[in-house]
């Protein structure tokens, strides 16, 4: 046998030394004493809080940062391209009446978008602590999925209402979200006077505790993926993500996932398409985004 | 335990590569002990084939799988625990050659089969070689763009191409510039692109020019269709441009000169930036620092160079292999396969075939449990 | 009746009969080929062991290690058809055969032992 | 004359280097002289003098100014000073003459809003302080100073006139709100995001 050749592994470039390869903050949170609280990192770029023009009110500010592997001129024309767009979608989703942050600035040469901040918690927080006091109260059921008519689940089943809701108005817009999970939906507290608008579609009467009663207005946030479109399978891949969502974060709440496919359908008139897709896309197990 | 040996055969496209390798449960540790390949290189200008290719792959599967043996010093099949073939994804014809070559093998020394998905050979192979042990993968050749990430027993495809795979746009595009296939088109474009940095005398220094090919990416996935559409467009431009110059007329005012090395400067630095934004995606997603580049197509030095600044910005680092691992060969499906079959996977004889199409995450990796 | 139909639906026909040295071999070529079934419904084929031509005459009693022929019949709907289905097995028997010759065990074994 | 009229507004990302200084006057008589100094150029008169009944409230026209102020400081403005900048970045369209006609003072506007910008760099500090323009416009406004407030712009806020300078009619949901201040909200935000998208 001839004395094979180990397989040395190819020792990978080590890490840079500055590990601190901190994003510089773009400029406009760099020219005065105003100050921006960092919320999210993500792969398309960062999210701070912080105040826009008053200094009690605040902003989502989100800064696409240009990306060193880039070519410049490519950089910057996608930066331009893909901070225009969202502020568009933003922009017509207002129009159509779709809950979204309002558009506050735009400055797409240093990529920067700043937005209405959208106080509440996301849907992802306010289903998962269902759960909990769920389990708290009836601790039998812990493990069990939320049955439609279990008592105590009527918060659940209208928040599930309104998610569809958001959704149907969504399409109906004509804008497909692209990443459309829990955590990119919120619930807004309703405004004393906003809240028999249409804009809010049905909703429960007042409940006594409303903090815990998953009550509010849902608005979708992070169009950083977003199209605008009407293709059946566009949509349909929406719908697959927001139930891979309920699948793997809130798996106890996936039963309900129905509640929100007949909601989508009572607000928007050409649903019946989009659901027959929908199985063709399950059927596929269209890989979509991996819920983590 | 000692280790136990596999013989792998891949010719899932022009590539028939056949060899021996070793794994050693116990320690883990892998080695390889021959890796052979011979490539079918259709003239330039010409794609290759399946009834070629095929034909290719038959006519050199025993020169290939003897010194392979050889090099191995394997003087008795006895000694291989599994004959390893690459089931699918990729050109039936080609395949299923290759398969039948295998096969026999497996029947005249009384070895069990193992079918391998082409996809997960290269990553088993990438994360061997690199070491990274739960990297995001970027699987870019010429027939397939996934990108790829472990989770609970499978190698989930997160982004893909819409439409033709990257390695299959830059070798139709090298067509359309008639730049040689050989060793592969790719290699030759990227030397070109190289040359975009220089003048006509190749010496003094100049700014490559960006020329305008469409970005195409949606979500995770990405399109290259469009990007070979405008990049046949601008050839045709090139030529107009390089006839009327010939024939002693001047470009319109403010023309931009068309050179096939900033077409390919640009086509690299375009396809490669939609193919690291994906990547960068997913690794945000799974909340992974390591990305590991395998396929054809991972060899290409600024791709591997665009790789590495992106994981860097993200505190992590990119691996990739050179072209012995990275382009097709028969260690990564012998590997794999041998992996499959020390958890007492088989594939049985009559269902020995092979699968144009077979999705990676189709594959149930049993020897994974992180 | 079946075979009646068969023959009208298929009337494109022909036999061919594979000599091997040893009925291991036959059967080695068997196995390797039947598994990858015709790519086209216009074609079928049958795979049979026979016992090898010389002896044909004592086919009804002939022992095992004389089936060493490798018979497949083919039969397509057009003559075309029957051509491209045949053309495709010779070439994949020639790479068994090929193989057999070159890398069969023994064969390995005396040249390791001759080297 | 009433207390000092002029405010000086703190904005939020705004550098020391521009400060912000806002009036609102109601009755204004001397209108078309006011358009005249704009028109001459006038050197003293470089201030913004917009119609109050297209402004909807602070938050508004604030908007418009830092838009205006924010172009100024990357050199991308489309008008000359950021005076004129901030009155176009009062429209939802990149017609400058139009938006000029509609948004600034015209011989028959009767409320007017006055901004002025102080810039002052290295080297070239700004020579007026908001002292002087508040003397400046005492006596050269005929009209009654009072707050620049949501309160008083409420009050001159020409509604239909702006829905349709914004192309806000024909929204089905905005006319089911029934509640007045939610839908004048929502048409707030509206014109707002429309401001932000101008000139992209």
């Amino acid at each position: 046998m001839a004395t094979p050749e180990p397989v040395a592994a190819i020792q990978p470039p080590p890490p840079p030394a500055d590990a601190t390869h901190e994003f510089p903050l773009p400029p406009i949170l760099q020219r005065s004493a105003s100050t921006a609280e960092l919320i999210t990192q993500g792969a398309e770029g960062r999210l701070y809080r912080t105040t826009w023009l008053a200094p009690d009110r605040f902003c989502a500010l989100k800064h696409r940062p240009s990306k060193p592997y880039r070519h410049p001129t490519l950089d910057a024309r996608l930066t331009r391209h893909r901070i225009l767009s969202e502020a568009r979608i933003l922009q017509k989703c207002r129009r159509e009446g779709v809950a979204v942050p309002a558009l506050y600035g735009i400055d797409e040469s240093q990529g920067v978008l700043s937005m209405e901040w959208v106080p509440g918690r996301p849907v992802r927080v306010e289903v998962n602590e269902y759960l909990q006091r769920r389990s708290g109260k009836y601790p039998g059921r812990a493990r069990d999925s939320v049955a439609r008519d279990e008592e105590g689940a009527a918060p659940l089943v209208g928040l599930m209402r309104r998610v569809g809701e958001a959704v149907g108005k969504l399409h109906k817009a004509g804008i497909v979200h692209g990443d459309l999970t829990t955590s990119n939906m919120m619930v807004r507290p309703w405004e004393r006077n906003k809240k028999t608008g249409p804009i809010n579609g049905s909703h429960q009467e007042d409940d006594d505790d409303t903090e815990h009663s998953l009550e509010g207005e849902i608005v979708v946030i992070d169009f950083g993926l977003a199209s605008q479109g009407s293709a059946d399978e566009d949509r349909a891949v929406d719908l697959y993500v927001l139930e891979r969502a309920f699948g793997s974060t809130h798996p106890r709440a996936e039963s309900l996932f129905p509640v929100v496919l007949e909601a989508y359908k009572d607000t928007f008139k050409a649903a019946s398409v989009v659901l027959k897709k929908l199985e063709d896309v399950r059927m596929r197990g269209r890989k979509r985004s991996m819920l983590g | 335990m000692a280790p136990l040996y596999a013989l792998g055969c891949e010719g899932s496209a022009n590539k028939l590569g056949i060899g021996v390798v070793s794994h050693d449960p116990a320690t883990n540790k892998t080695r390889i002990l021959s890796n052979v390949r011979h490539t079918f290189n259709s003239p330039p200008g010409t794609g290759f084939l399946p009834k070629d290719t095929a034909a290719h792959h038959r006519a050199h599967f025993v020169s290939v799988a003897r010194e392979a043996l050889k090099t191995a010093g394997l003087t008795s099949p006895k000694d291989l625990s599994c004959i390893c073939y690459t089931r699918g994804p990729g050109m039936g014809a080609p395949l299923t050659s290759t398969a039948i070559g295998a096969r026999t093998l497996a029947l005249l020394w009384g070895l069990d089969m193992v079918g391998v998905n082409h996809c997960v050979g290269h990553i088993e192979m990438g994360r061997v070689i690199t070491g990274a042990d739960n990297p995001v993968v970027l699987y870019v050749s010429g027939g397939n763009t996934q990108v790829i990430a472990y989770a609970e027993q499978r190698y989930r495809i997160f982004g893909e191409t819409l439409d033709i795979a990257v390695g299959n746009c830059i070798d139709r595009f090298a067509r359309t510039l008639n730049i040689p296939n050989d060793p592969f088109p790719g290699y030759n474009v990227e030397q070109l692109a190289k040359k975009a940095f220089f003048e006509e005398d190749g010496v003094t220094k100049r700014e490559p020019v960006l020329l305008d090919l469409p970005y195409a990416v949606k979500g995770m996935d990405c399109s290259f269709s469009g990007i070979l559409g405008a990049a046949d467009l601008l050839a045709a431009q090139m030529r107009k441009q390089d006839a009327l110059l010939a024939s002693g007329g001047t470009l319109k005012e403010g023309e931009e000169r068309i050179t096939p090395q900033d077409l390919c400067f640009t086509l690299q630095e375009t396809v490669y930036a939609m193919l690291v934004e994906i990547t960068e995606r997913a690794m945000a997603h799974v909340g992974s620092k390591q990305v590991l580049v395998v396929g054809g197509v991972g060899c290409n030095e600024r791709l591997q160079a665009m790789m590495g600044l992106m994981a860097r910005d993200r505190g992590g680092s990119v691996y990739a292999t050179d072209e012995r691992f990275c382009i097709d060969n028969g260690i990564m499906i012998g590997l794999a396969g041998l992996l499959a079959w020390e958890t007492g996977f088989r594939t049985p004889f009559e269902d020995s075939t092979c699968t144009q199409r077979f999705r990676t995450d189709d594959v149930h990796i049993s020897w994974r449990s992180d | 009746m079946a075979a009646a139909m068969e023959t009208e639906q298929f009337p494109c026909v022909l036999t061919i009969q594979v000599p091997f040295p040893t009925a291991r071999l036959a059967s080695v070529a068997l196995q390797s080929l039947q598994v990858d079934k015709e790519l086209s419904p216009l074609v079928r084929r049958i795979f049979t062991i026979t016992p090898s031509g010389s002896d044909a005459g004592a086919g009804a009693n002939a022992t095992p290690d004389q089936h060493k022929t490798l018979q497949v019949e083919y039969r397509a709907t057009t003559n075309r058809m029957l051509r491209v289905a045949v053309n495709s097995f010779m070439e994949s028997l020639n790479l068994v055969i090929e193989v057999m010759e070159h890398l069969d065990a023994d064969v390995l074994a005396a040249e390791a032992h001759s080297s | 004359m009433a207390a000092a009229a002029v405010e000086t507004v703190a904005l939020e990302h705004l550098p020391a280097t521009h400060t912000v200084l806002l009036a609102l006057y109601r009755n204004v008589a001397n209108a078309s002289f006011l358009q005249e100094q704009l028109l001459s150029r006038n050197a003293d008169f470089e201030y913004a003098f917009v119609d109050a009944s297209t402004v909807v409230s602070r938050f508004q026209l604030l908007s418009a100014v830092y838009k205006a102020v924010s172009a100024e400081m990357a050199g991308a403005m489309r008008t000359p000073n950021v005076h004129s900048e901030m009155v176009v970045s009062l429209s939802s369209n990149n017609n400058i003459s139009e938006a000029y006609r509609r948004y600034g003072v015209q011989p028959a506007t009767k409320d007017v809003v006055v901004v002025k910008v102080l810039i002052s760099r290295e080297g070239s500090p700004s020579s007026l302080t908001p002292e002087d323009v508040e003397k400046h416009l005492e006596t050269h406004v005929q009209g009654d100073s009072v707050a620049c407030s949501d309160e008083e712009l409420a009050k001159v806020t020409d509604w239909p006139k702006l829905r349709k300078y914004h192309k806000l009619n024909g929204l089905p949901w905005i006319e089911a709100i029934k509640d007045e201040e939610a839908k004048k909200k929502e048409l707030e935000m509206l014109i707002v995001s429309a401001m932000a998208m101008r000139g992209t």
